[in-house]
């Protein structure tokens, strides 16, 4: 295998312009932070930008990695920052009430019932998605409304704060010397994976986003699978809930999950998943949303001026989004580079080098829909 | 919805029947903002006021709105606490055209008219600043602190009032007085909330370890900057020198653990006021320009004893 | 017939896909005034030469001259406006607007810019008529079927150019397997058509696999191998034989020998029963009886219900009345699920849109059926799957024979072919195909009758539908005969029931 | 009203009857709309008759008040149909009302000025988005929300702090009352209704509104049948963009002043008018009439809820949702037909 063949196959994995991004930001800070990499050792536990990366980045990575499967049915779910709010919320004000707030039983009551009320939440949002057949931007828009309310009704508009040691583990707190959200983190991607490539889950949710009338002819029940999704997302939702809450021990019912929606659709899109449904990269979702934590820290480790954080963010997200389309490279990278860089019309002369990539990219849209 | 009968008409017959006031809140994006809902709401309650609570979810919209709606329910008084200092004039003449009366809660607006509003009940966010800057300089000598000071800032949401006048405030005092000695190294916004605050301090600490002070815009912030400090391994109060605006129970709680040094109160308890003054404007009575409401700074050998105090 | 000049010629047609030489330096010819067949089998690139020439895909080497000029033909847009107007392979039409709008859209007569609906409304009903249709123009599109959105879309491309003046007026006609699901009757005002087109100097590329057609209509043929250039003769020059050895590579017997093969008339108990079975709006209720073993053909019109029926009794409608029993044990048509545990499959008439999911490769699509029986919980095993996938692309001849090439890419033809495999493989009791040989090639298409015959001598029901009565009159120990969506007549198949004794009973409607 | 459906010719065998022609009429969701929208106004009348609900000047309000609404909604319509989304129109409001605010009271040009600027600008920041949609085919979700951090970043670039108009010709434009029958309009909420109209007109009768329903349908299907679907699309953005600046130019004048933070979310109350109104978010169906009722139906929730007057901060929030799910759920049953 020549280096170039080797160097197209890499390029054309589906996670290598989400990676090459990832690390591109990455060694943006190295001027600014010459230690950036560097991982100290403080307290039993490591500390270090990286560390505080993935440890900020865990809910985004739960919530993006449940969107995955709910985007790839074709669907979307805009309530999953309220329903991060509410398990927050209901956990916290249920701990709070107890005498002894580091009870390991209260703790793990507090957490199942913060749960259920996720699950209850994407069950609703199943329901009316799939059941009733409402379209799912508007399905979920009612709990995000609807569910902030609710949260801020349970923690009674006040921050609820906690002194749990058990509860502060889950998103605050070390094992092994690592951030205890990475476990967590890592269990549900696992869990995820196995549960979507290993049954024939992940198949099925594709078929459904793919082509909805031929699932249903094949004899899919799309309906079990939606509200199936949803559920999921919702937990995943849930569990960031129960993070964020216990990172800062505090129950905050109008900011937890503040449009987190947006961030991991957006991670979402970056790792990969088209929004109209189909095939889905849960791996590509864990990097994209590690690109948006990373350019969030980015932002506050560099001296971005507060007011220009947005700009400097919107710049970020469409140079991602312009590396990634096929088209924007073969128009720029032109000759030379297009060939190289996953055009995917590769080894051909280079007679019409900018147009095949195109027409390629086009081709398979052919037929869809 | 509806109150019994004898208040639905009571606007219209007017004198002895009771005041219906219409109140519009900004939302309820904070602690702080509840205990200013909740306070308003008890004191109505108390003075025998019928209040028409609107929560205008943060948007300037929803509270111009509200106020027409107000206007077209003929309340007798209307009174709110404005989300954006601008853009009032229309609405409000609306409001003078049908001879309403009406009270700012919390912070000003900038109108063409003075006469548009009768009065402001509330505290200044630029004196906020100025206030935290002058205790700072307490807390500094306190601990003893020498030499140049390395200040990190967290900002409250960006482009919002209370976030711009207390960064104003506080660089007005250190412009002033401190030009030399005091720097801002470092300043980002945490959006007034703890996980805000806790992961803008995580970046800041990690690029200027060597921060001696912190400012942050409310309590929230600081404590969750409290936590990112003690996992970096420093001693916030210590190491760190923090002072923060607001005063809820929280912070005084961090503050009698040692871990905030000064607290700038900002008082969200004016419903009791609010509603004195909305006596007197109904009875046409003259009233001040400004109330203020009544404010303190806490040092830390204070926190103790007014922990028990705080309502909120 | 040495015509002066062509008024399309494209030559050294090259075009790739990644892995694929779809193409391969394809010389084509087009002279006015007649009408050229483009021949070969599924996957040859028939419909990759026409997309090229009109924009869709860009050449990769090549030069396309039209009317002696040298042109680069950039969109399907630009197409139009150098005369070209085609009807692609699968319907491409917008089913949310109405079938005039279809027809006009994009030249919509207007005065002063604004939309002259009342006229649009009168000359689309007139066109329409023209093909003998007799369509609301009005309704949107996705109310009708496949084989009326087949004609719309011929309709518009008829229509391009004839109306307010605007284009160069229509040169060249591309008509891409547009008989595909088409029964003889509109066949035959499709050909007059074409004929009077021809006749007013249009060049009329058709594609089709049926050869009765091509030598029905065409003056003369081009023939693809494998993306290549084989051979451009006069129709009248070259039998129905040599045709088939020249797109095969070899010599073709089995149609022959199906033509010889007797059905075997040992049919098992019943499997099928249905009573009453209908839907309003649908089909009248029907009493429908299919044996273990048996072949129930279904002859009808175009519109006449057939693919209604067979819906009803997979469960992909739900009935409003009648109940239907399979295997003795009644079953409740409520979803396809029904259908499909109790042993039916349904192979759907629009592969596009109700059966294969684009995206998705080709082991996936076949395997899609057997995993939703199964369920998510119980993945096939890798190796069982990969067995069964390999067995029926080969035993289907699906190429590219490359289990991970994604569907969407595929020619039409071996999309269908996918489409089969995925029932085949779930071992059904019943197999509805509806119209299972729509736009496949005359080898394939031998296969796949052979196919069903070795399926019912095994024991499988199968209720056969297509648009060729002869296919179904030689495949079937039963017809149905279909009018007006009402079941009219069930007739045991024979050597004395022809093509014209079934258009009796359908134009008699009566027989029961 | 559109004329894509037509009273039935002569029925033959084959035309579905009436019922049946009814439910499946596109036109049906947008008279649910209108018709609950009634519903809840009669309810809102029956219950606050006593707090001058009934007052003409109420419904005047819901103009005067969602007029800017209207516009971006309007203009979201187009994109919707289209089978795209915009999110960046609450951002491009905001914006709008930074950018104007300050052109006129920083940079003291006259509104008379500032008023095609600022148009030209949302119209060109449309343009950029569509064109970056159309040619390097990325998903309209994540360009328009690039273009939401945009400008809502570029308003704090202008500036942190809110400024306030006082120009005089603003204010007398923002006040302005057109007097209608003993209540008023206000000048914004007439210039949606124009806006209104003109969308109604150009989506129905021009090539360019059909082409919006045909992309809609099926994008692959428009490019083959020949249609210039890139320049549709583009110009459906570049609209989308215009409605945006002009709804933030209306919102300048219905609150005289720019601030950083206008209009957040509200790219989603104008999705939600949309939707609300009957249009499919897949795209190719709908109509712009039903976004009025959206945009009205919003607009009641929000005033019954003000009207209510009792409810704490979150019960708002609840209240909204749980009315906006009665409303949906209620729609839905109306429409629901039949699967076939
Ligand atoms: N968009 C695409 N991407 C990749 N390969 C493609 C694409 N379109 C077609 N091909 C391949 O090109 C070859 C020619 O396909 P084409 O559709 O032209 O066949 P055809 O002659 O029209 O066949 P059929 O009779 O089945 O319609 C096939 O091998 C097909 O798999
Ligand atoms: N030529 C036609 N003119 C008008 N309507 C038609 C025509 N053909 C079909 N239809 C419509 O088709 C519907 C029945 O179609 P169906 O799919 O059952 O046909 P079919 O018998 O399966 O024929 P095919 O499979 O050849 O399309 C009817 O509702 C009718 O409205
Ligand atoms: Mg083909
Ligand atoms: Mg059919």
């Amino acid at each position: 295998m020549t280096t170039s063949s080797r160097w197209r196959a890499l390029t054309h994995h589906n996670l290598f312009w989400p990676v090459a991004v990832l690390v591109v930001l990455l060694l943006v800070n190295v001027p600014f932070t010459p230690d950036f990499f560097s991982v100290g050792m403080t307290n039993g536990h490591l500390h270090g930008s990286l560390v505080s990366i993935v440890l900020f980045g865990s809910p985004l990575i739960l919530v993006a990695v449940g969107m995955t499967l709910v985007i790839a049915t074709g669907g979307i779910d805009l309530s999953v920052g309220a329903v991060v709010a509410i398990t927050g919320a209901l956990a916290c004000s249920y701990i709070s009430d107890q005498a002894d707030q580091s009870a390991l039983s209260a703790v793990l009551l507090a957490m199942g019932i913060g749960l259920l009320a996720a699950v209850i939440c994407g069950l609703w949002n199943g329901f009316l998605v799939a059941r009733m057949g409402i379209q799912p931007i508007i399905a979920t828009l009612i709990i995000m409304v609807a569910g902030r309310g609710v949260a801020q009704l349970i923690t009674d508009g006040q921050i609820i704060t906690i002194n749990s040691k058990p509860y502060k583990l889950i998103g605050g707190g070390y094992w092994l010397t690592l951030p205890f959200s990475i476990f967590v983190v890592a269990a549900v991607v696992a869990v995820t994976v196995v549960l979507t490539r290993r049954t024939a889950l992940g198949l099925l949710v594709e078929s459904v986003g793919g082509n909805a009338e031929a699932s249903r002819l094949v004899g899919i029940r799309s309906l079990r699978i939606k509200i199936m999704v949803y559920v999921f997302c919702a937990l995943c939702a849930g569990i960031a809930g129960l993070m964020i809450s216990s990172n800062t021990s505090a129950a905050d019912g109008n900011n937890a999950g503040l449009w987190i929606e947006l961030d991991a659709i957006l991670a979402v899109v970056i790792g990969g998943t088209s929004l109209l449904g189909g095939r889905f990269s849960i791996g590509g979702t864990v990097v994209g949303a590690l690109v948006i934590q990373t350019l969030t820290t980015t932002i506050y480790t560099i001296g971005v001026p507060t007011q220009t954080n947005l700009v400097f963010k919107a710049a970020v997200v469409i140079v991602v989004c312009l590396l990634q389309s096929p088209k924007f490279r073969a128009k720029v990278f032109g000759t030379k580079l297009g060939a190289k860089f996953g055009a995917k019309g590769g080894g051909k002369p280079a007679a019409a080098p900018a147009e095949p990539a195109a027409a390629t990219e086009a081709a398979p849209k052919m037929e869809v829909s | 919805a509806k109150e019994d009968d004898s208040s639905s008409s009571s606007s219209s017959e007017g004198g002895s029947k009771a005041i219906t006031l219409g109140f519009s809140q900004v939302g309820s994006e904070s602690g702080w903002r509840s205990a200013n809902t909740d306070s308003v709401k008890e004191a109505a309650k108390e003075a025998g006021y019928t209040l028409k609570f609107s929560d205008a979810q943060q948007k300037q919209e929803n509270q111009i709105s509200a106020i027409r709606s107000f206007i077209a329910q003929k309340v007798d008084v209307i009174a709110f606490s404005p989300v954006v200092v601008t853009g009032w004039d229309a609405v409000l003449k609306e409001a003078k055209a049908k001879k309403i009366p009406v009270v700012l809660t919390d912070r000003s607006v900038e109108t063409s008219d003075e006469s548009l509003f009768v009065t402001l009940v509330g505290s200044d966010f630029t004196d906020e600043g100025r206030r935290a800057a002058k205790i700072l300089e307490k807390v500094l000598e306190k601990a003893g602190h020498k030499g140049p000071v390395k200040i990190a800032q967290l900002e409250g949401t960006t482009g919002a009032a209370p976030a711009i006048e207390r960064a104003k405030g506080f660089k007005e005092v250190m412009d002033a007085d401190h030009k030399d000695d005091w720097k801002i190294v470092v300043s980002q916004t945490g959006d007034f909330t703890r996980a805000g605050g806790k992961q803008v301090m995580a970046a800041f600490l990690q690029s200027n370890p060597d921060i001696d002070v912190l400012f942050a815009h409310n309590d929230d912030m600081g404590i969750g900057a409290i936590q990112a400090i003690e996992a970096a391994g420093k001693k916030p109060g210590k190491d760190i020198l923090i002072v923060t605006v607001d005063g809820v129970k929280d912070g005084f709680v961090a503050m009698s653990e040692g871990k905030i040094n000064a607290i700038v109160e900002c008082n969200p308890l004016l419903g009791p006021q609010l509603m004195e003054v909305v006596k007197k404007v109904k009875d046409g009575e003259t009233v001040e320009r400004w109330i203020k409401t009544k404010e303190s700074d806490f040092m830390q050998d204070q926190a103790k004893e007014a922990l028990p105090t705080r309502k909120y | 017939m040495a015509e002066p000049r062509p008024v399309l010629e494209m030559a050294g047609i090259v075009k790739e896909f990644p892995g694929v030489r779809a193409l391969s330096g394809v010389d084509f010819r087009l002279f006015p005034g007649e009408i050229h067949a483009l021949m070969g089998e599924n996957g040859a690139g028939k419909s990759t030469l026409i997309k090229v020439l009109t924009g869709v895909y860009s050449l990769d080497g090549g030069t396309i001259t039209l009317d002696g000029k040298s042109v680069r033909i950039a969109s399907p847009l630009q197409a139009q406006q150098a005369g070209i107007s085609t009807v692609y392979q699968e319907v491409n039409l917008c089913p949310n607007l109405s079938v005039a709008e279809n027809i006009f859209i994009g030249r919509e007569p207007t005065r002063a810019g604004r939309i002259q609906w009342k006229r649009m409304r009168k000359e689309a009903a007139e066109l329409v008529d023209r093909l003998g249709l007799d369509i609301d123009v009005t309704a949107p599109l996705s109310s009708y079927p496949l084989a009326v959105q087949q004609l719309v879309a011929i309709v518009r491309s008829v229509g391009t150019g004839d109306s307010d003046g605007e284009g160069s007026g229509t040169k060249v006609l591309v008509l891409d397997e547009p008989t595909s699901s088409l029964d003889r009757d509109e066949v035959l005002e499709l050909f007059r058509l074409m004929r009077q087109l021809r006749d007013e100097g249009v060049a009329i590329l058709f594609v089709s696999h049926f050869l009765d057609q091509i030598y029905e209509i065409c003056d003369r043929m081009t023939v693809l191998r494998n993306g290549t250039l084989v051979g451009e003769h006069m129709v009248s020059e070259l039998d129905q034989v040599g045709l088939i050895q020249l797109m095969i590579g070899k010599a073709l017997d089995q149609l022959e020998g199906l033509h010889e093969h007797q059905l075997h008339s040992d049919v098992g108990e019943t499997l099928v029963q249905a009573d009453g079975l209908g839907r309003t709006g649908g089909i009248a209720p029907f009493d429908l009886e299919i044996k273990k073993g048996e072949v129930l053909g279904l002859a009808g019109l175009l519109g006449s219900g057939r693919t209604e029926l067979a819906r009803l009794l997979f469960g992909a409608d739900q009935p409003d009345s009648g109940t239907v029993s399979i295997g003795g044990k009644q079953v409740s048509m409520s979803a396809p699920n029904d259908g499909i545990d109790a042993g039916v499959a349904f192979c759907s008439e629009n592969r596009k849109t109700e059966g294969l999911v684009p995206d998705l490769t080709v082991r996936e699509n076949i395997i899609l059926a057997l995993q939703a029986a199964r369920g998510w919980t119980r993945p096939i095993p890798v190796a069982q799957r990969d067995e069964l996938v390999a067995k029926y692309i080969k035993a289907l001849d699906i190429r590219p024979a490359n289990p991970e090439a994604r569907v969407g890419q595929l020619s039409g033809g071996n999309q269908q072919k996918v489409l089969l495999a995925r029932w085949l493989i779930t071992q059904p009791k019943l197999l509805i195909l509806d119209e299972p040989t729509r736009g496949i090639d005359v080898g394939a298409k031998a296969e796949i009758q052979k196919l069903v015959v070795s399926l019912s001598e095994d024991g499988m029901s199968v209720l056969y539908i297509a648009a060729e009565l002869e296919e179904v009159l030689r495949l079937s120990h039963t017809i149905g005969v279909l009018r007006d969506r009402r079941l009219v007549a069930q007739i045991a198949n024979g050597p004395e029931i022809t093509p014209s004794r079934i258009l009796e009973t359908i134009a008699s409607g009566e027989h029961q | 009203m559109s004329t894509t459906t037509q009273s039935p010719t002569a029925p033959d065998s084959r035309t579905p009857s009436k019922a049946a022609r009814l439910l499946g009429d596109r036109r049906l969701p947008v008279l649910v709309t209108a018709l609950l929208f009634l519903a809840m106004y009669i309810a809102g009348l029956s219950r606050y008759q006593n707090y001058g609900f009934a007052e003409t000047q109420v419904f005047m309000n819901l103009f005067i008040d969602n007029g800017y609404l209207l516009v971006a909604a309007v203009g979201a319509t187009f994109v919707i149909l289209s089978g795209g989304i915009d999110l960046s129109v609450g951002s491009v409001i905001g914006f709008t009302t930074m950018f104007t605010a300050w052109l006129v009271e920083r940079q003291g040009l006259p509104i008379l000025v500032v008023i095609p600027m600022a148009l030209a600008v949302g119209a060109f920041g449309g343009f950029l988005m569509g064109y970056v949609i159309h040619n390097f085919e990325i998903q309209p979700f994540i360009v328009t929300l690039a273009g939401l951090f945009l400008f809502r970043g570029l308003c704090l670039v202008i500036s942190k702090e809110s400024i306030s108009i006082g120009d005089a010709s603003v204010s007398s434009m923002a006040q302005a009352q057109v007097s209608l029958g003993g209540a008023f309009l206000s000048v914004g909420a007439i210039v949606a209704l124009v806006v209104l109209a003109a969308a109604f007109y150009i989506l129905h009768y021009t090539r360019f509104g059909r082409r919006v329903y045909a992309i809609g349908g099926n994008e692959q299907s428009a490019l083959l049948m020949g249609l210039p679907q890139g320049g549709t699309k583009i110009a459906v953005y570049t609209m989308s963009g215009f409605c945006s600046a002009l709804a933030g130019l209306l919102f300048t004048l219905y609150i005289q002043s720019g601030d950083p933070l206008h209009a957040t979310g509200m790219e989603l109350d104008a999705i939600a008018a949309v939707v609300i109104g009957g249009t499919l978010l897949t795209g190719g169906s709908g109509y712009v009439l039903g976004t009025l009722f959206g945009v009205l139906v919003l607009g009641l929730i929000k005033s019954i809820i003000q009207f209510e007057g009792t409810l704490s901060s979150w019960w708002t929030k609840i209240a909204t949702g749980v009315l906006l799910c009665a409303f949906i759920l209620i729609q839905r049953a109306m429409t629901a037909r039949k699967k076939t």
